[in-house]
């Protein structure tokens, strides 16, 4: 198996994150000035990116080309590309090291999606906390400033693309892409409703494509090896490689850039084994917001949208929880129920009030204060949230309940006054 | 343009395209629960409760945020649309409290009702409930913040239609709570609103907490008396006494809106100076005596006056907020009497061009085309304040694009943002305008719908012709609608039944034309006979009409409210009923005659104006009387002299001079336009009402004066000094003193755009 | 009124430039970023603080305000000179980070959300911080601490502790 | 044959013994008048007599000026107008009953939220003078006051069925 080979390319030498590197070593902005060169048809290139079956890697895992052909790129006026760093998933840190390591391959990305879409101003978005990322990403700005790789008429070609890098202050919902867009308006991150879509009504209200960071720079390596090359490194329906976070009672976590489809046994080998050699229990595969997965049908699944999508879990961000036989399922259940409470941002009536009723009662029944009922309730709570939200939010907060209860039924129990 | 079809419970109804779902549902009566969606408000799509289910749909959808698409198929009542609305009522009510039988909105509460169809008797939430602190905002506004279900109506409407952003939402999560942050008054003119537009308790109207309950009160239509838009309203009566008023919903006049003006005006209608009783003064003490000595009394009084002195010795002053009716007979019976010095005009100090006025001063466009104009000249107009639901329109026009410009003694604060504001020196509006006419903006130019409007400073303008005059030629220039936005609310009225000196009712000329509201006052007269006028506050040189009426041999006020100097200088007070306990007919600025219906009896012995006039023509044996038997006699005798709006053309010229040197600007502010609203407990405590009093100059003024705010100046006009303090306003331009009309202790000074001395106390 | 003179000139130029990174009529855009800086100058946002950028942005207060009470990085209230965010999430649980918790409890001698007598530190237990594969974690300032030991966070503590 | 039997017992008055013998066995039955006003019938602790405002125990007056009570009313007997009392609560500021258009029907009492209004077990009273029938606020916190250890046994003992 071989690792690093999109978005973690750099990885490999000194110095990764500098432009220097990535264009030397790496081989970088070749698709960009190859593009600025030749000036292809958006459209072949659109195309390209949909043969190559590139999902959205932030968690949503809607296919990135057929989403920049929905985008009027022929509409008059400014147009956006924004890239969403406001990386907030727990569990997730793959965007953090992307811009740690390889930024230029994100603003690569950028000025592709930029050309594809006839934009010519980019927002990078990280989230607050993320100060370091930030400033490497500030400084690859710069530098590829400076290269003439941003900029107006980019290496005399006529075409404009100038990119801002942008922070955040603390919001998990930002992590959203509406609620990003409020926030890079400068307000609230209060998700909007749906349609009408970013790409018709996005920042400022006008057209504009938001992608993961990931996303953005898996762009140039497709581009340049071609979609066939990306499909073939993945499965047939989840195309290319994707970074794994993996977390929690493993030996040596961190990220993994893997092929789509890799075994999660392999996946945990990577990441050194079980923690103290202890026995798996169970995995969050994407995220905290997705269902938990038991040990045994973990251990059959191979890591891609589908597998683990029977799996009955979801990909997410692909940030991969592992916990042991030592981990108490309730009191995990009630930090993320804690978390979810924390981070509603307060709009719709469901989310709001529904996600701190579950907090509550979750942490009244790991207290021991809980019936029976409560487990009922619980999961009632759960499903009236489900789908009734402008955003995903409200989902996010019910399904780790609902597989909690679900899945570790007994714990639950046990802690309930009979 | 119904081009479409889509099924909402199994009835096959047409929509547009771009429709909601819930605009379609509502047309058609079907009955869909929400809390956030108002139809004059944007879309927030947060409380979920409008949720209903569509076929193909995976999940339900909420109705105020789901377009229609040809062939959809919407199920309001389905298993699955009714389960996820109960979810969300469960939702909404586990952090409401169960405070009903405290709470005003009780009876009325949006929550309260849908709760009745969709919430459960016991609630499954055994948790403790969410509390907020309340907030004092202001006199107007009660807040309840706990009873608040987050629906961000209260904050959109700050930001959308009043203007000003006021409220907001902060915290996040199940702490989210509405406030102003910084506890302040909300000051918007346009803010109890928010109480009508409010689901819960949460915002409710402070001057009427715990008065009354919903269901005991009846609810009558009436129409606002205190300016040209004549907004509609509900007024609440219980045991003959009016409780509150709200909007009634008029799409062509005032949408589902009222400024707080008319919300709150009615607190007036119970101060002790009301009049109930007719009123004589007999060797100058007041006795209160009935209706046919008072009649007799005001008979002999008129009479011997025009023995002694002749017809042209009697002034008659008619308020600008009259019904048709009482205007109609009041010039009846004046003109009976062969007296023709009649005028409604109180304000205004430029007569020159009156015969050239139509039928009768309208806006020459509707509020709703104003919306759709794509440039609006305002010309001496604080239109926010003086007509707060005109001012809507032009805010939603500016909202839509439309590129402002405005000519105005003060750099008012309208919110909406000006191409171009010119603010002359010295109130000198004429070369503002001729400034504006000689180099037009762009955006003027290319405009394809201006409309340009001059307000109540442009008309009570020395040189009000000339400001007429020059805006005709720009209107010419660029193709505009040229339009007058008057003060009261039936100027209109009162030009069409002949309330003016010069014209008998339905423009025609009269043969003895008498003399303006200025000269009236200017020649002194032996007899004054007031309607609803207090000329100490109301007229444009309000020391000399004080003068006037002090030396006048016999004064007769047929007015709802009496003043401690009417107490002076009249002779007779008969009581005239205020616009809630008289049905009538007024005109607003776009033409519409409204017909209004009494709310409640007349209180005491207080009588319609138009039964007094009509009482005194009788007891003076005016014969053809009779013919008055009932409203609607009057108001056929009238309804023929109202007119079609008609295109006026402006062209003659002031015979005044500019102003020149440091000059008065002084408008009615928005709580002191009328006797009714300066008698207004809640309003007169509003920032609104204090900010106007004291003695405005800008910077430049001050430092020339050697003052700064808070300082006393004496200021002097008619030789007549008072001290005030000093407000630092840079909203004024140089050589100007802003110095509100309308408030007591600015009685004794004179009228606007005229010279004031101003110098340090 | 405008209260924009309580932002020093430097402070005014850093805002400038972000405002120049955004459309000319988006002002408000720039919120984020100037009350960033006045955190990280004042250690916290006060109310006139945020008057004053909005009234320097041109935006309504209330906007600012709704801004300020709604993301987690800004504190309201003075409060010490170091923020210790300590993650308390998942990932960070399952490596202990309870364990690190509860030995700043007793080393700074405070509970979570209070700040110590000699207010160096402030307290606070945050939401993942992005640093998962480096658990347990905490922020000080703009600078992350990683894979943490009691003994690791002393360390840490005495350094700030000598640098005041 | 029945002709007979019917002259013998009207000549020897037996209908009137047989009623007298009723009459004798009631002699000595135990009574079932009541001596009125000295001796008087057990009530309900749900009778519905006069009317009474309550207070809580810390002497606050229970009506919060809800005015269901009012709007419950099918006689239209109750007259309530209320105000904000200086301390901000709802109260009323007046609250009157006319009894002589009480029905006695209790809906005012089943209505309220706060067990404010209440029907004493009181039965007896009496009006002088036109106007009397009236009775005001104060004179509801009277007899609520008088009363309240009767009020409060009778709600007690019925409380189980409500």
């Amino acid at each position: 198996m071989k690792l690093n080979q999109v978005c973690f390319r750099s990885l490999e030498f000194d110095d990764p994150a500098s432009l220097k590197t990535y264009e030397e070593k790496v081989g970088g902005y070749k698709v960009w000035r190859k593009i600025l060169k030749e000036k292809p048809s958006p459209e072949d290139l659109i195309e390209e990116l949909k043969k190559s079956v590139l999902r959205g890697r932030g968690g949503a895992g809607f296919p990135t080309g057929l989403k920049w052909s929905f985008m009027p790129r022929h509409l008059d006026g400014p147009k956006y590309v924004v890239c969403n760093s406001d990386e907030s998933e727990p569990g997730t840190f793959k965007d953090r090291d992307i811009m740690r390591y390889n930024p230029h391959q994100m603003i690569e990305g950028m000025a592709i999606a930029s050309y594809i879409l006839g934009a010519t101003t980019g927002y990078n978005y990280t989230r607050g906390e993320y100060w370091e990322p930030f400033q490497a990403c500030e400084k690859a700005v710069a530098e590829a400033r400076a290269a003439g790789l941003l900029g107006s008429n980019i290496l005399g070609s006529g075409v404009d693309f100038e990119l801002h890098n942008m922070i955040g202050a603390g919001a998990y919902i930002c992590g959203e892409e509406t609620a990003l867009l409020e926030s890079l308006e400068g307000k609230k991150g209060f998700p909007r409703f749906k349609p009408p879509f970013p790409a018709n009504f996005g920042l400022y209200g006008r057209p504009t494509i938001i992608n993961n960071t990931e996303s953005f720079a898996s762009v140039p390596v497709i581009l340049e090896k071609g979609a066939d090359w990306f499909l073939n490194v993945g499965t047939e329906r989840s195309g290319g490689t994707k970074i794994f976070s993996v977390s929690g009672h493993v030996n040596k976590p961190g990220n993994y850039e893997v092929p789509m489809g890799t075994p999660f046994k392999d996946l945990l080998e990577l990441a050194g084994g079980m923690l103290d050699g202890r026995k798996l229990k169970a995995v969050i595969p994407g995220g905290s917001s997705v269902p938990v997965v038991p040990a045994d049908i973990m251990m059959e699944t191979n890591m891609d949208y589908e597998s683990i999508g029977k799996a009955g879990s979801m990909l997410g961000a692909g940030s991969v929880i592992v916990m042991d036989e030592t981990t108490d399922m309730v009191k995990i259940l009630a930090r993320i129920s804690e978390f979810y409470d924390e981070e509603s941002c307060g709009q719709c009536t469901p989310c709001r009030e529904g996600t701190g009723w579950l907090s509550r009662t979750v942490h009244k029944v790991l207290h021991g204060q809980g019936t029976p009922a409560d487990l009922d309730l619980l999961q009632d709570v759960s499903n009236n949230m489900m789908g009734r939200t402008i955003c995903a939010l409200a989902d996010a907060a019910a399904m780790p309940v609902l597989s909690f209860i679900k899945h570790f039924r007994s714990e639950f129990d046990a802690l309930v006054k009979k | 343009m119904n081009d479409t079809t889509i099924t909402i419970d199994g009835k096959e109804v047409a929509a547009e395209q771009g429709e909601m779902v819930i605009e379609v549902a509502d047309r058609e009566n079907i009955r869909i629960p929400r809390f956030c969606y108002h139809k004059n408000l944007s879309i927030a799509a947060n409380c979920r409760m409008c949720l209903v289910e569509v076929e193909k749909a995976p999940k339900p959808l909420p109705a105020c945020a789901t377009p229609i698409t040809d062939g959809m198929v919407v199920k309001t009542r389905s298993p699955i649309a009714l389960q996820a609305q109960k979810a969300v009522m469960e939702f909404l009510l586990i952090n409401h409290p169960l405070d009903c039988p405290v709470c005003d909105q009780g009876g009325e509460c949006e929550l309260q009702d849908i709760s009745m169809g969709y919430g459960e008797d016991v609630s499954r939430y055994n948790q403790g409930k969410r509390s907020v602190a309340d907030q004092d905002v202001g006199p107007l506004i009660e807040t309840f913040m706990t009873r608040c279900i987050h629906c961000t109506r209260c904050v959109r409407f700050g930001d959308e239609i009043s203007g000003m952003r006021e409220l907001g939402l902060v915290n996040r999560g199940e702490k989210s709570q509405i406030t102003t942050y910084v506890e302040k008054n909300i000051e918007s003119e346009l803010s109890g609103n928010i109480i009508d537009i409010c689901p819960v308790g949460a915002l409710t109207n402070k001057p009427f907490r715990f008065k009354a309950r919903t269901w005991e009160m009846k609810q009558h239509a009436t129409i606002a008396p205190h300016d040209c838009v004549g907004s509609n309203l509900m007024m609440h009566e219980r045991r003959n006494e009016v409780m509150r008023v709200v909007p009634a919903e008029n799409e062509a006049i005032n949408e589902t809106w009222i400024a707080d003006r008319d919300r709150y005006s009615h607190f007036a209608l119970y101060t002790p100076d009301r009049v109930t009783q007719p009123m004589i003064k007999v060797n100058d003490t007041w006795q209160t005596v009935d209706w046919a000595t008072a009649l007799e009394h005001t008979v002999a009084g008129l009479q011997t006056v025009i023995h002694k002195h002749g017809e042209k010795a009697v002034g008659a002053l008619a308020s600008q907020s009259e019904t048709v009716e009482n205007y109609y007979m009041f010039q009846y019976f004046l003109r009976s009497l062969g007296i023709n010095n009649i005028d409604h005009r109180l304000q205004q100090q430029d007569f020159s061009d009156q015969s050239a006025f139509p039928a009768y001063p309208h806006m020459g466009t509707t509020f709703e085309k104003i919306e759709e104009s794509d440039a609006v000249v305002l010309i001496g107009s604080h239109t926010r304040k003086e007509q707060p639901m005109l001012w809507h329109r032009l805010h939603k026009a500016s909202q839509n694009g439309a590129k402002m410009f405005a000519v105005n003694p003060v750099d008012f604060n309208l919110i909406f943002a000006f191409e171009k504001n010119i603010v002359p020196e010295s109130g000198d509006l004429v070369a503002g305008l001729t400034q504006l006419l000689e180099h037009i903006p762009e955006g003027l130019q290319s405009a394809t719908k201006p409309v340009i409007l001059l307000g109540a400073l442009a008309m009570n303008h020395p040189q009000a012709a000339t400001l007429r005059s020059l805006a005709q030629k720009l209107a010419d220039k660029i193709g505009a609608t040229l339009g007058l936005v008057t003060s009261g609310s039936n100027s209109a009225g009162a030009w069409l039944t002949g309330v003016v000196p010069h014209r008998l009712p339905g423009k025609q000329a009269a043969s003895n034309e008498g003399q303006d509201a200025q000269a009236m006052l200017q020649d002194q007269k032996q007899a004054y006979v007031l309607l609803n006028v207090e000329p100490e506050f109301d007229c444009a040189n309000t020391g000399q009409a004080l003068q006037a009426m002090n030396n006048a041999e016999f004064v007769l006020a047929v007015n709802t409210f009496t003043t401690d100097d009417m107490l002076q200088y009249a002779n007779v007070i008969l009581p005239a009923a205020p616009f809630n306990e008289i049905s009538g007919h007024m005109i607003n600025a776009q033409g519409d005659c409204q017909q209004f219906n009494a709310a409640i009896p007349p209180k005491g012995e207080s009588r319609p104006a138009w039964k007094i006039f009509r009482i005194l023509a009788q007891l003076c044996q005016i014969d053809e009387i009779a013919k008055f038997m009932t409203i609607a006699d009057v108001f056929e005798a009238a309804q023929q002299h109202i007119a079609e709006p008609e295109a006026a053309k402006w062209t003659a010229d002031s015979k005044n001079t500019a102003p020149r040197g440091t000059i008065r600007i002084a408008e009615m502010p928005i709580y002191a336009i009328d006797p009714i609203v300066r008698r207004a407990k809640p309003l007169q405590e509003t920032h609104d009402a204090t900010k106007v009093q004291g003695a405005h100059i800008n910077k430049a003024t001050a430092s020339g004066l050697q003052v700064n705010t808070g300082d006393a100046v004496i200021v002097s006009q008619n030789d007549n000094e008072i001290t005030l303090s000093v407000v630092i306003n840079d909203c004024l331009a140089d050589n100007t003193v802003y110095i509100a009309q309308g408030l007591a202790e600015h009685k004794t000074l004179g009228a606007a755009y005229a010279p004031i001395e101003i110098k340090r106390a | 009124m405008s209260d924009a003179y309580l932002l020093s000139d430097e402070l005014k130029k850093e805002i400038d430039h972000w405002v120049a990174k955004f459309p000319i009529d988006r002002k408000l855009s720039a919120v984020i970023p100037a009350m960033n800086m006045v955190q990280d100058l004042e250690q916290h946002v006060s109310e006139p603080m945020m008057d004053a950028i909005a009234d320097y942005l041109g935006v309504p207060r209330i906007a600012v305000y709704e801004v300020g009470t709604f993301y987690t990085m800004y504190d309201l209230k003075p409060r010490g000179k170091h923020r210790i965010d300590v993650c308390t999430n998942v990932s960070c649980m399952l490596r202990g980070s309870d364990e690190i918790m509860g030995h700043l409890k007793n080393r700074l001698g405070v509970d979570v959300g209070e700040t110590s007598k000699d207010d160096m530190f402030a307290l606070r237990s945050v939401e993942c911080l992005g640093s998962c594969g480096t658990a347990p974690m905490m922020q000080i300032g703009k600078d992350y601490h990683e894979n943490l030991t009691p003994k690791k966070v002393d360390e840490i503590l005495d350094k700030l502790k000598g640098e005041a | 044959m029945k002709k007979l039997k019917f002259y013998i017992r009207s000549f020897l008055l037996w209908e009137l013994f047989q009623g007298l013998g009723v009459t004798g066995k009631y002699f000595f039955k135990r009574k079932m008048t009541l001596m009125y006003p000295r001796q008087k019938a057990p009530k309900s602790p749900r009778f519905r007599g006069l009317h009474a405002l309550r207070r809580y125990p810390n002497g606050e007056e229970r009506c919060i000026a809800c005015k269901l009570c009012e709007a419950v009313c099918p006689a239209l007997a109750i007259t309530i107008e209320s105000a904000p009392r200086a301390d901000g609560t709802r109260r009323t500021t007046r609250y009157d009953i006319d009894l002589f258009k009480c029905i006695y029907c209790g809906f005012c009492e089943e209505s309220c939220p706060v067990d404010s209004i209440v029907e004493t077990n009181i039965a007896e009273f009496h009006f002088e003078n036109r106007g009397e029938q009236i009775i005001n606020k104060e004179k509801l916190l009277e007899i609520g006051d008088k009363y309240e250890k009767q009020i409060a046994k009778d709600r007690a003992a019925d409380a189980p069925y409500r």
